[in-house]
């Protein structure tokens, strides 16, 4: 079970702050649910998590112990777009991650060690729903499979971590309710935390057992560069099952910009 | 009326237009072919199809008599050849260079200004070069050819390379991947069918500088064929030769085309 | 179709004999002698001579700088009746068989051997290996552009070359480079001359004329013993990519017909003999036309008249008329 | 340690390791060149430097004993016209015939088939019968360059338009456009940025053609002199002219790219 | 005021039939919101609307007359992505439609004539509020902007129908509230037509006047072919103030596929 540390941290790009002075800390086993308007700095949050970039102040610490610079397999990631391999069957983008794990040199397993990661890949598959379409390629699914196919290949990894960028952004609304019952169970079965940068209050509400917003709080045309966005609310959410209502005393403004 | 933008051929008259450009150019060649064969019967230029099909024959179907070898064909195999061995080594250079030029920051940095500087010479006039580092014999050739396309390749690959959507990169990182794992599984599947459509792009210059190269020294091969009989002006010899290379081009790159479909299904499949 | 007319192009291409053709463009001498015939000659200059024929008979051009060799296999066989109206030079020299290492010409047995092939160097080879009881069965020609001729001499491939001035020179002065045969072995046989269309010829005397004086007071100029034949001669080295010196040795190699009478002696010498041996390597080759029987099939007609050949295919003339009307003082 | 992929250089090792490749080059011909000079002080195939920079004054800075010009500039000026209309022409043409082929069904019927078999042909080898078409003043150096260009850029703008997206001709529509108001205000002011796209990539061929041209029938220009020195192995003079037409190459690359960015702002605002 | 009248319309492409035996007829000054499963032909049935593509077989009538089969002015459109001119300010995109009336040869006008329809134009950028953006190009706007600039664009013609497909799919919840609202005043003030083709239910029925739904009835595999998605609801909405509730006896399957 792990704990993520995020101390006084701030991105500057150029002259052009993004995220001043985040700070929080999560229990073990969370589901964060970041929200916040357009262009405020949820992507650049992920990023930091990832390692892809790193905080211009400030340090993110797993468990105590500050993030490795560059992305590993204990920080899992889904993003909206482009989060599976076009050129690999549904099975293939699954086994990948353990086949990278245990051949360095080929990147690819023969005999038994391939069987073995070849049935661990269709379990997976199976509690992703996909069993039915393990030998199609990314661009002969629809939008929700390709989503659950990246969750699955993300997960095949048990990260520590996984991160989600508005992963059902592009999903219609019933097939996003279905993808929602599979990542609560997933989540609730491998104990992992999991941050989702989301539009959808709803969403968020529905999954997370916080939600966090990132907002700028100085506006004025004078004061856009030299501020970012800091968290402007965070609440915890209790009963999981409780109808995504958003709480009366949080405005909407988070959401919409 | 609709618009001319709304209104669409059927596919009789798409035919018919589609070889329309085409009788109007030999009809075009027909009628000056004649005005000029009425005023010298010898004329060379522009000769008649009688002429034409008889080079055809002699040079494609009756044994050349000094060599005893059927030219159009002997000449073919030597091009083509040539060509091959050329586009296959410029397509395995471009390959590598392309790929992690695109990818590595430090190899970019390294050789993105020294290739764009490479792609801006023209290499027929550094000849004189080539021939003292590669000699004069079939080497030479193949290497003009390499270095007339290598660059194109490389730049294109490297461009498409960096294309690959950052995601999937870190994407894979997040599996494990190392920066070799990567290339590997990664990018090179990915960049294949693009380094094909590279090597198509480049097929016409890789056969212009194969001509060039067979026309300054050579004992064989479609330029020489074309260049030496462009000493006596032998047209009934040089247009065949010239529609032959097309069609050979054309196949060439036909059969690129369908060995990527074949290959790279995953391009194709949905959508 | 008898036409005059006014305006008039001859092509000539980068050859020491063929030099003054630019100087008497550049230095007004040309269009002294058309103005005295009213009418306008332009003298073109091309890089590369096949190109300058190929125009010529294709029609583009009235008159071309050619070898008697070029003129018979792309013109005359072309169907293009052509009259050389004065011969420039003949190669008493310029034209070299160099072997690498080498000293001997009988050396050049199993070699390769770099040449513009079917050009007059192919030609020159082959009177050399038949001279010494070989030929062309026992080398393998190698066609090799003439621009490449000094880079392919560098490279390690290449252990034996016909080629011509100034390249050959320019070759000749590497150490391991070898005379082994030049074309001062073939005195006449190879000549540079204004081929020009039987047909305009016919329909423009003041055309022929024009050219005729342009020619010889250009040789006189530049034959003198003085500062203007000099200068003249340093724009000609100098127009040609080289110097005065360099030219001066071009030269040597090169039996300039200075005077009107010399083309007229040489004419009346064994040219009908110098012939046979030109037709008889073009027959060989397949450069007289697919429906060529025999060396004869192009008939070439002498200054006397007499012709060597098919009389009913006369396709080459030679023509001594204008130069004699010059030797007169009758232009 | 950081992946590689990960690895990015300062500014400093930027800029030290673009200019590595070129410093590698320099000095391996300042290697080659002093060991061939060593055995043979008058070596022309690889001079030394004070040799190169004596014939770059001589061309450059000293005017030519026989016409009085600077040859570098005179050859320069002739080359450069040359390509100009060359480049120009062949730009009218092929966005004319790109746009339309791209947009009007009946159009691309008639002549995609035409300029894809025109695209195969090596101009080079058809090269006796432009002459004689075009005859041999500047017209066939500047016609050799259209024709050796203007099958690429009609095929890669009628690419381009077609991915139009088929939205806007419907809205354009809707708007009351007829064909003609579509090509000119919808279609032209989109296609020209693409355009200079087209004819940038095109430039290298377009040297290749004008030097093959002037190599041929001639008596100025780059191509013209780099083809008279040959003869001479006067590679003093080859190797500062390779240069420059490469820094040419690279200047006009670069101003059709500011004037793409100055000219088209609505394609760079915004992300 | 417009009467469209829908006839037994088929579309068949190749051997797949996509829509059977469409029929309707709408009130003059309706607003209709079609909505149905993606890929049900939702988009095939407004590009023959439009006159993009012809019906296989039945017509479409436009107060009695048959439609145009080619786009014309007298049907305006908006779709969810390119419906702006990416190389035209947004003042000279709205201006676009102007022109081309007033100018057939060159499709630009100068003088008084361009002083005018530059007037019109602000004004109707005004309605849509975009005053302070009408110097801008296309990709210096968000979303939201370019669809109410597109909007604008359309109206300009006084189109007697506006076809909409899935214009406001792409927008932030918040975003799209405000454009509904605008969408909603235009429609009351130009008394035009309307289809809007929609994902959201709610947004349909907080739209529409009436709803129609297209799905396939027969979907065994062997059917898929042969039929098509035909009409399979068509529900009236009274009193369009009223919240955004779907009838309870309308279900969800018609979104969610
Ligand atoms: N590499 C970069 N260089 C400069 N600025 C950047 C970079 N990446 C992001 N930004 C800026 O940082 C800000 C935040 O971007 P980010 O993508 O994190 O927003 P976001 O909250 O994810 O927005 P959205 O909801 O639209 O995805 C934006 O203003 C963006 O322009
Ligand atoms: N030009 C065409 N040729 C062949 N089939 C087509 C064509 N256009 C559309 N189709 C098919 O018609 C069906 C309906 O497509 P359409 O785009 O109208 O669906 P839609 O209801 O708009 O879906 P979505 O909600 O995803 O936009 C699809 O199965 C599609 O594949
Ligand atoms: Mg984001
Ligand atoms: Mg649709």
């Amino acid at each position: 079970m792990t704990r993520v540390t995020v101390e006084n941290v701030w991105k500057v790009y150029g002259d052009q702050t993004v995220l001043e002075n985040i700070n929080f800390e999560t229990e073990p086993g969370s589901f964060i649910a970041l929200v916040g308007p357009s262009g405020c700095g949820k992507s650049t949050f992920l990023r930091m998590m990832l390692g892809d970039e790193a905080p211009t102040r400030g340090r993110i610490l797993i468990d105590g112990v500050e993030l490795e610079d560059e992305p590993s397999p204990d920080r899992g990631v889904v993003f909206q777009k482009y989060s599976v391999f076009p050129h690999l069957t549904a099975l293939q983008n699954v086994m990948l991650g353990l086949e990278f794990a245990a051949s360095p040199f080929t990147g690819r397993l023969f005999g038994r060690t391939k069987r073995e990661a070849r049935n661990a890949s269709l379990d997976m598959l199976k509690s992703v729903g996909l069993t039915h379409a393990v030998h199609k390629y990314p661009s002969e699914l629809s939008g929700g499979m390709q989503q659950r196919l990246a969750i699955a290949q993300a997960l095949i990894k048990k990260p520590k971590i996984l991160l989600l960028d508005e992963p059902f952004g592009a999903l219609d609304p019933g097939i996003r309710n279905e993808v929602h019952e599979i990542m609560l169970r997933l989540w609730r079965e491998e104990g992992m935390t999991i941050f989702m940068v989301t539009h959808d209050l709803s969403e968020a509400f529905k999954l997370g057992t916080r939600v966090i917003a990132f907002d700028r709080v100085r506006n004025r045309p004078e004061e856009q560069k030299a501020y970012g966005a800091t968290v402007t609310f965070d609440l915890k959410v209790d009963g999981k099952s409780a109808p995504p209502q958003p709480p009366a005393d949080v405005t909407l403004a988070a959401a919409a910009q | 009326m609709r618009r001319l933008i709304n209104r669409r051929p059927d596919v009789a008259s798409r035919f018919g237009l589609m070889i329309l450009p085409f009788v109007i150019v030999v009809i075009a060649y027909m009628v000056a072919s004649e005005a000029r064969l009425s005023v010298n019967p010898n004329d060379k230029l522009l000769p008649g199809w009688s002429t034409i099909s008889d080079a055809i024959e002699r040079m494609a179907f009756l044994p050349d008599q000094r060599t005893g070898d059927y030219l159009l064909w002997s000449d073919t195999l030597s091009s083509l050849t040539r060509l091959g061995i050329g586009v296959a080594i410029a397509t395995l250079i471009g390959g590598i260079f392309g790929i992690l030029q695109g990818l590595i920051p430090y190899f970019r940095a390294t050789f993105n200004a020294f290739t764009g500087v490479l792609s801006m010479i023209p290499p027929l006039s550094v000849l004189p070069i080539l021939f003292i580092i590669f000699g004069l014999g079939e080497l030479a050739k193949v290497m003009l050819v390499v270095i007339g396309i290598v660059p194109f390749i490389i730049r294109d690959l490297a461009l498409r390379t960096a294309e690959i959507p950052h995601e999937e990169i870190i994407k894979a990182q997040t599996l494990g991947a190392s920066t070799w794992q990567i290339i590997l599984r990664i990018v090179v599947p990915q960049m294949l069918p693009r380094l094909i459509d590279g090597v198509r792009l480049s097929l016409g210059a890789a056969w212009l500088f194969l001509i060039a190269a067979e026309a300054i020294a050579s004992d064989s091969g479609l330029g020489y064929r074309i260049f030496l009989m462009r000493r006596y002006l032998a047209m009934d010899v040089i247009l065949p030769y010239v529609a032959w290379i097309t069609i050979l081009a054309f196949a060439l790159d036909l059969s690129l085309r369908l060995f990527q479909r074949i290959a790279f299904r995953w391009m194709y499949r949905g959508n | 179709h008898a036409e005059a007319k006014k305006d008039f192009k001859v092509a000539w291409s980068i050859y020491v004999g063929w030099m003054p053709w630019g100087y008497a463009m550049d230095n007004g001498i040309v269009k002294k002698w058309a103005d005295k015939y009213d009418i306008n000659i332009e003298v073109v200059q091309f890089n590369d001579y096949i190109e300058a024929i190929n125009q010529y008979t294709a029609g583009a051009y009235d008159g071309v700088m050619a070898t008697n060799m070029d003129a018979l296999a792309i013109p005359s066989a072309g169907g293009v009746d052509s009259t050389i109206l004065l011969i420039c030079d003949y190669s008493d020299g310029n034209d070299v068989i160099i072997l690498k290492g080498k000293d001997d010409l009988a050396d050049i047995k199993g070699q390769k051997v770099n040449l513009v092939e079917l050009s007059v160097s192919h030609y020159v080879l082959a009177r050399a290996l038949e001279k010494i009881g070989m030929s062309e069965k026992d080398v393998t020609v190698v066609n090799t552009s003439d621009a490449d001729m000094i880079a392919a001499w560098a490279t390690p491939d290449v252990t034996a070359m016909t080629t011509w001035n100034p390249m050959a020179a320019e070759i000749l002065t590497e150490d391991n480079a070898n005379n082994v045969f030049d074309s001062s072995e073939l005195p006449g046989e190879i000549q540079d001359s204004l081929v020009v269309n039987t047909q305009t010829l016919k329909d423009n005397p003041a055309f022929a004329k024009a050219m005729t004086g342009i020619w010889y007071e250009t040789m006189a100029l530049m034959s003198a013993d003085d500062e203007a034949a000099t200068a003249a001669k340093t724009a000609m080295g100098v127009a040609s990519g080289t110097d005065l010196a360099g030219y001066e040795m071009q030269l040597a190699a090169t039996e300039m017909f200075y005077t009107p009478q010399d083309y007229i002696a040489f004419t009346e010498g064994n040219l009908s003999e110098l012939t046979t041996f030109v037709t008889k390597f073009l027959f060989d080759h397949g450069l007289l036309g697919q429906d060529a029987k025999s060396p004869g099939y192009i008939g070439i007609e002498l200054a006397d008249g007499t012709v060597v050949g098919d009389e009913d295919n006369v396709l080459l003339r030679y023509t001594t008329e204008y130069a004699q009307m010059a030797a007169d003082g009758a232009l």
